[in-house]
């Protein structure tokens, strides 16, 4: 009988090595698989590529893994959080920056089995022409992403990007079945079924547990075919999850915009 | 070279404030228009939207159908907006995954995008997402503005210290290049035709002259009788 | 206020010039849009090109508009219809076949903004190669379809397809609201949510219309952004539904494998 | 060339019947394997897969959780195989568009693929979608055999004039290079190793010798005890 409830998540999840890409959903707090993420940190991983919008704005989740010197690397469309940036200047993570709509596309293309694609998003900018720095060493740019192909399709410039497979994708969801079968609530759906797509080793975390004949095979959000472990988390959603904190601008350079002006 | 910033340049004008210039931007919004919207001006738009005209909002983490604010104490943490502020949603609304999301965006179903800037240059260049020697972070900035028919900008004419935000050319790192079809400043109205801005509209009590002064670009004027 | 109900099917329809690209949701008969196809071909538009994974296995639906001779050409994996390959051989119609997961990934790429993928499907075959006969002539080939390029990607060959990016797209629902917003029903959904992606004009004919507040915006499969058109029809769905009619083989050669053996 | 067809090509020899092979190869199903099927002699397979290992089958028009008929008058003409046949739905069933189908298909995340086949060569490449001349059609297969890790070939062993679909190089055109990874006749069981074929097992009654005289492809031997 196929049964993917686990009891022993720590068992489980220790299969991932150090030095792991992980595939990691959620939008800020929204949908974050914190328990997965938590789990991970109790358990010593570290070295870790991180494939995540973003980082969030606290120290819950991914926050803890970088507060925690997990991270070897991060690729994310707006990491937000001060202190990431912290250690990315300070030499001590790398950052791979991408198009929200790129990191996405990647996760789903990586989980499709679509080696690459060729999307307009970021063509002729330093996110693809090879300026962006990927690590920092002695305060300068000591390392740059590499840059991306580019090519004119309908006569407009696009560049080619790699779909994502992760080691390990962290799924955070609403409910599950035994054989895997997950729905989402909301603007909590985000980036959980694409993360969940590309895992080698796909983990879920969910709110509830659910017979196998209560969820109708029409709404299933994230089949269970992409699923391997399924566990209940009894955390309630987290009380910050509405509350933004934003980059504070900073007070010496007027000319600077705020951050409302920015996106 | 009378625009480019100097010790004489000139004491910024005053023309529509914050909500005059969302309102201007809404009365451009036709009815079944789908629309993105950035943060800062553009997120105040909604409020001025005239009730015969039904616009669905959609945000970057899925959602196609943003209602407002549910009120203290409604507040659904699963329910969010881009900027991840709680929302409500309208009827008909529709939630997606980030993918389909960005297949909206990209694949060009939006009709518009409203967003800030930081620059743009005279051939409808953009840069909004990154000024040098602050946190990079791009969102969906560059997505929205590779894949939206439609790119509104809603900004300040210049900055805070009276320089023009619509310059020659960019000088802040690019989000897209050539992508920006109109330009709504607290002073005018400008369209891009042809890969070239064309004013087509001064604020109330904005002159034409005022416009021209605090404008680095070239432009051409095409103003209504 | 958004209303996409339309009762003037024919009026919005004929806004499809001859020569036009459309994509046809619909596995055989399940999800096939048989009024919107009848209306094409009431309406005498003609040199279509389509793109659909069957023709089907009777003379509704896209085998009305091959009887009636409205084709130009055809982007199909498994046209089934004899009388298919008889205007094909007889250079009739132009015939492009492609993998199945190859064309709901083309159609779906257009509807995205991804101008061109890699994909392993095909890769080393005469899909691939340029030796695929697109037409024929005195009943020999006459043109091909152009080799696709190939290029390795994690040590194995990946062919590049283009995303799909139709004139018109007509779609076969089950409900639908006034923005658009529309359900599929079990195995019916298959090409319908990706053809109406990939349409610039994107037609929906449902079985049912609903308010805007019945149907969960969690469980929307098709969602109202791409969808232009909505109209009912009463039409029930067809009898043959479950009818398999199969290629008979040639009686002359008993080498010739069965049509089991082959697929 | 002792197994070319000759004008002595022996009389095909007598081995598994169809329903003896599907069921040989349903006892390597494990449990928990997303299986999925293609017509001809797989689509028996599932009949014999014992009560306590459960299967998921997958469908390409974008059913994972296939069961089967669902008896006479019970047929919804909404739920079909890729066959176009009428199902039924096991619990904890799930439904997806074409593309979420492929991509669970290509992206390597079924376990099995069990097809027929034209040929299968010693390197393990396989023709099974078209005979020159005949109207081609490919469906799903070469997506199926370009994601899916494991592709088993259920076949006779010769075809109707004793010629062997073992070859030394396929003469039809290819569904898939080197993508065969276990073979099962009625005469026995390769598997396809470092990218040669090995005979794992002969059929009860069929001798390795019966086995070599149909195979014209070359094959170790790794036959149990």
């Amino acid at each position: 009988m196929i049964d993917k409830f686990r009891q022993d998540l720590h068992g489980h999840l220790d299969a991932v090595p150090d030095g792991a890409t992980v595939a990691v959903g959620g939008f800020g707090a929204s949908g974050r698989p914190d328990a997965l993420l938590n789990a991970l940190c109790d358990l010593g991983k570290t070295e870790l590529h991180l494939y995540v919008n973003n980082v969030g704005e606290d120290f819950k989740g991914v926050g803890r893994l970088l507060r925690e010197g997990r991270l070897r690397r991060l690729t994310a469309s707006f990491p937000i959080l001060p202190e990431f940036y912290e250690e990315y200047f300070a030499g001590r993570v790398e950052f791979e920056l991408v198009p929200q709509g790129t990191l996405a596309e990647r996760m789903r293309a990586g989980g499709a089995g679509i080696a690459a694609f060729y999307t307009p998003s970021g063509a002729g900018t330093m996110l693809s022409d090879g300026e962006f720095a990927l690590s920092y060493r002695d305060g300068h740019p000591h390392t740059r992403v590499e840059p991306k192909e580019t090519r004119d399709f309908d006569g407009r410039p696009h560049v080619l990007e790699r779909g994502i497979r992760a080691d390990v994708a962290l799924v955070k969801g609403h409910r599950g079945d035994r054989k895997g079968n997950i729905r989402f609530r909301r603007s909590a759906r985000n980036f959980n079924p694409l993360a969940g797509m590309c895992g080698r080793l796909t983990f879920v975390e969910v709110e509830e547990i659910v017979d196998v004949d209560v969820l109708d095979p029409d709404d299933i959000h994230l089949p269970g075919v992409f699923v391997d472990h399924v566990v209940m988390t009894a955390e309630a959603v987290p009380a910050t999850a509405h509350i933004v904190r934003t980059v504070p601008a900073d007070p010496r350079d007027t000319t600077i915009p705020t951050a409302e002006e920015m996106r | 070279m009378s625009s480019t910033p100097t010790e004489t340049t000139p004491a910024p004008p005053r023309g529509l404030d914050r909500d005059q210039v969302a309102a201007r931007v809404a009365r451009d919004l036709l009815d079944g228009y789908t629309v993105n919207l950035g943060v800062g001006i553009p997120l105040a738009v909604p409020r001025f939207i005239p009730e015969d005209v039904e616009v669905v909002l959609h945000a970057e983490n899925g959602v196609l159908g943003l209602g407002p604010h549910p009120g203290e104490g409604h507040e659904d943490p699963d329910l969010t907006d881009a900027g991840k502020k709680p929302v409500s949603l309208r009827p008909g609304a529709a939630i997606v995954d980030s993918a389909m999301s960005f297949a909206v965006i990209r694949g060009g179903h939006l009709d518009v995008t409203i967003l800030g800037a930081l620059q743009v240059s005279a051939a409808g260049d953009l840069a909004n997402w990154y000024v040098p020697g602050r946190n990079p972070a791009v969102g969906g900035a560059m997505d929205l503005v590779a894949g939206t028919p439609q790119v509104w900008i809603c900004m300040e004419h210049v900055d805070r210290k009276g320089v023009p935000k619509l310059v020659r050319e960019c000088t802040f790192p690019l989000t897209g290049a050539r992508v920006v079809t109109r330009v709504y400043t607290d002073l005018a109205v400008f369209h891009v035709e042809d890969g070239g801005l064309v004013l087509v509209e001064c604020a109330p009590g904005v002159s034409p002259e005022t416009v021209r002064r605090h404008t680095e670009a070239e432009y051409t004027e095409r103003l209504a009788g």
